[in-house]
């Protein structure tokens, strides 16, 4: 079979829940697993091991948290918008299910993230909130999420629901570049080059390997948590086919 | 104890333990909730899933 | 075509409707009007103070009141059938949107334009500054109406519709708002603006050229839950 | 004989519950087709199925012997549909309504508008606005598109509501006329229509087992 082929069948077998089900079974744990284990050592590392930030003190460890939300909640808005368009172009089921989660996710590191900045600006800046062009670029983000999931629930029809969402999330995807180099714009405006939380001019390994390792793990962790969202949305959205049945009530 | 010298030391964090842990609380917290969630989705899928078959089984 | 003579059929249909409702027109007005007048009374009626703020105000207020008749854009077409029949006549959805925003940005924008140097003087916004506040909402209210009719269409038909419409998209407004302040704020402190300016000329183009589109898919979806 | 819309072992589920399945019929040149069944058996949601509002199906749906989602165009130019909703503005006149509902199809004069209204009982009505007008003669309005596009298929989606008796005989005659010259019309209602082209379609025939008996 050519690479095309396969290529082909794979992905149109993830257009069946139950192929999704029965796989996602036994992925769950090479997720769940290495996700916990490299989020242990990241923290371990992170929060004992590296070294004090020579200007910010230990409050600089608050970057293996912040940092890590940051990108994959703007990762994750990318993946919806994605799994959206593949939701109206082919109609594949699964599609609109992991677009569907992915809006609440996305929005909990999305907060996480802007919370642990303003919590990390007290010492830095001394108040919980500057109108910093990351920080105000990160709830503009949650915005679009909050959108989002708004949208998706004041829609009683599934499908329409699905499609209208991933619209939504795909014009979003589309705007975000431009909001933030519009808000990086007004931020140069209004206050030229204050000091910024995470922008480092070298940082030792020390520092960043710690940080690679909890972002690979949050990685894995929404990985995980999605696909049991979408197992649970599968078993809400089948619930009268024969195989899911046989296979719940047997276990 | 790594970069710190008590265990004393880890808590304060040189002064910036409030942020520090009050950051990593609000990360343990939203992350737990999320895994919270998941769980009580699939219970209730599942609830409904079982009635059905009840109500299946029932009508014959 | 046909088409066109549905699309210029269409355009003088809402015109029409909204010269004799006028509400549409007056209503926006009136509140752009207001929202003004709250400024000085809530910060301060000393000019330097509202100069500063001026440019803020002004587009905060234009947004805001642009938004006002958004939510009716296709609102009183889909209760009454008349989206249904269009998006089933040979007419291109493409073209529907287009004659709502070109509509919506008339009967809305266009008044807002007109009155503004009137509020500018009340908020002593510098005289040099008219030109290109004039100029900046020429370029982003109708984006403003692009941007927002794909919101429209997504929440036409929802009970809570209205409230919706404006949590999806005041995000989007936010780069016009930043570039349209940002390019009044350069006129008072003598700084070029015409990169402010030529930014929202792309923004404008860009969702023109874009936002027709997602706006006609978005209303056919919106039918399915109807 | 042609078909225009040929549907196909059709099945349509609305959240999770399913309307009907295995329904197939078609839609030809001289036929008249009328969907009958009760409420909520998916009459209207039929409808909007065909006309790609609705894009939930399974089962083939074909125009002119060809896949309908690629002929969406074609269809849509030979189409002249009337839904349950008059579409009628209210601030607007009969003429100005009228105008804007052919103009994607073609250009009308006012002469061939009054000459509709006339045809549909509502001379001298012309320049009054919908919103004087009782539902019965706004739903006039919109049926004087009847006379004023000449396209080969029409769905009416309940085109008897809020008619009088003449208004009835009057409609049934154009049906049957539009029939005669070759026409192809699909129409749901409950009015028992003395023409001798049509065809009932019972959707409740189609239903899934325990809807019928209830």
């Amino acid at each position: 079979m050519s690479f095309k082929a396969k290529f082909k069948r794979w992905f149109h077998s993830w257009a069946s829940p139950k192929w999704f089900f029965e796989k996602s079974e036994r992925w769950l744990p090479w997720l769940g697993v290495p996700a916990l284990s490299l989020l242990a050592i990241g923290l371990v590392w992170g929060l004992i091991f590296a070294p004090e930030d020579y200007q910010q003190g230990n409050s600089f460890r608050i970057i293996y948290l912040h940092v890590p939300a940051a990108i994959l909640s703007q990762s994750i808005f990318m993946m919806m918008a994605v799994a959206g368009a593949i939701n109206l172009i082919w109609r594949i089921k699964l599609a609109d299910m992991a677009a569907k989660h992915c809006a609440p996710i996305g929005a909990s590191f999305a907060f996480i993230a802007l919370a642990t900045g303003a919590i990390w600006g007290k010492p830095t800046w001394g108040t919980w909130w500057v109108w910093d062009a990351r920080l105000t670029s990160m709830l503009i983000l949650l915005f679009l999420y909050l959108g989002v999931i708004a949208l998706y629930s004041a829609i009683d029809n599934r499908e329409t629901a699905g499609r209208s969402t991933a619209i939504l999330s795909l014009v979003g995807l589309v705007n975000i570049p431009i909001i933030k180099y519009s808000v990086e714009l007004w931020n140069t405006l209004h206050q030229p080059a204050t000091f910024k939380l995470t922008e480092k001019p070298s940082m030792p390994a020390e520092m960043w390997v710690p940080l690679l390792i909890m972002v690979i793990g949050f990685y894995l962790f929404f990985g995980w948590i999605l696909f049991k969202r979408m197992r649970a949305e599968v078993i809400e959205r089948e619930f009268k086919a024969k195989w899911l049945q046989k296979k719940l009530i047997e276990n | 104890m790594g970069e710190f010298e008590s265990f004393q030391a880890f808590i304060e964090m040189g002064g910036h333990g409030l942020y520090v842990w009050l950051a990593y609380a609000v990360g343990a917290v939203v992350i737990g909730g999320n895994i919270w969630w998941v769980g009580r989705i699939r219970k209730l899928a599942e609830q409904r899933l079982r009635k059905y078959v009840r109500r299946q089984e029932l009508e014959g | 075509m046909p088409a066109d003579l549905g699309f210029f059929a269409l355009l003088s249909r809402d015109i029409k409707l909204a010269f004799r409702q006028k509400s549409d027109i007056i209503n926006p007005l009136m509140f752009f009007v207001m929202v003004i007048t709250l400024f000085p009374l809530g910060v301060s009626p000393d000019p330097n103070e509202l100069a500063a703020i001026a440019p803020g105000i002004i587009w905060v207020a234009a947004l805001l009141a642009s938004m006002l008749s958004m939510e009716n854009m296709f609102r009183s077409d889909f209760e009454d059938g008349s989206l249904e029949r269009m998006l089933v006549s040979p007419m291109p959805g493409f073209l529907i949107a287009i004659a709502k925003v070109v509509t919506h940005f008339l009967v809305t924008g266009l008044p807002l334009v007109f009155i503004a140097p009137v509020l500018a003087y009340m908020l002593s916004l510098p005289s040099e500054a008219y030109g290109v506040m004039v100029i900046s909402l020429l370029l982003g209210l109708p984006t403003l109406s692009l941007v927002g009719a794909i919101g429209s269409a997504l929440t036409v038909g929802l009970k809570r519709g209205a409230l919706l419409l404006p949590l999806l998209v005041i995000p989007f407004f936010i780069p016009v708002l930043i570039f349209g302040t940002g390019a009044l704020q350069g006129v008072i402190m003598e700084q070029p603006v015409t990169g402010q300016l030529s930014l929202m000329a792309a923004l404008l183009l860009f969702s023109l050229a874009s936002a027709p589109f997602a706006c006609s898919a978005s209303l056919k979806i919106s039918m399915g839950n109807g | 004989m042609t078909d225009y819309l040929s549907v196909d072992n059709l099945l349509i589920e609305r959240d999770d519950r399913l309307l009907f399945k295995g329904l197939t019929f078609s839609v030809s040149a001289g036929k008249v087709l009328q969907l009958v069944g009760r409420n909520g058996s998916g009459k209207t949601s039929l409808i909007r199925t065909l006309l790609g509002l609705m894009p939930d199906f399974e089962g083939d749906l074909c125009w002119k012997g060809k896949p309908l989602h690629q002929e969406r165009d074609d269809f849509f130019s030979h189409l002249l549909y009337i839904g349950h909703k008059a579409s009628i503005k209210s601030a607007l006149t009969a003429t100005e309504n009228l105008e804007w509902l052919t103009a994607a199809y073609r250009k009308v004069t006012y002469f061939e508008i009054e000459q509709a209204l006339e045809k549909v009982g509502l001379r001298g009505y012309e320049d009054v606005e919908c919103h004087s007008m009782s539902a019965g003669q706004n739903r006039r309005v919109a049926l004087a598109q009847l006379y004023l596009l000449d396209l080969p298929v029409w769905i009416l989606d309940e085109p008897f509501t809020a008619i009088d008796l003449a208004g009835v005989e009057q409609l049934e005659a154009r049906i049957a006329e539009h029939a005669e010259q070759g026409g192809a019309i699909l129409l749901t209602t409950h009015h028992v229509m003395n023409i001798d082209a049509v065809t009932k379609v019972n959707l409740d025939e189609f239903a899934p087992r325990g809807r019928n008996a209830s």
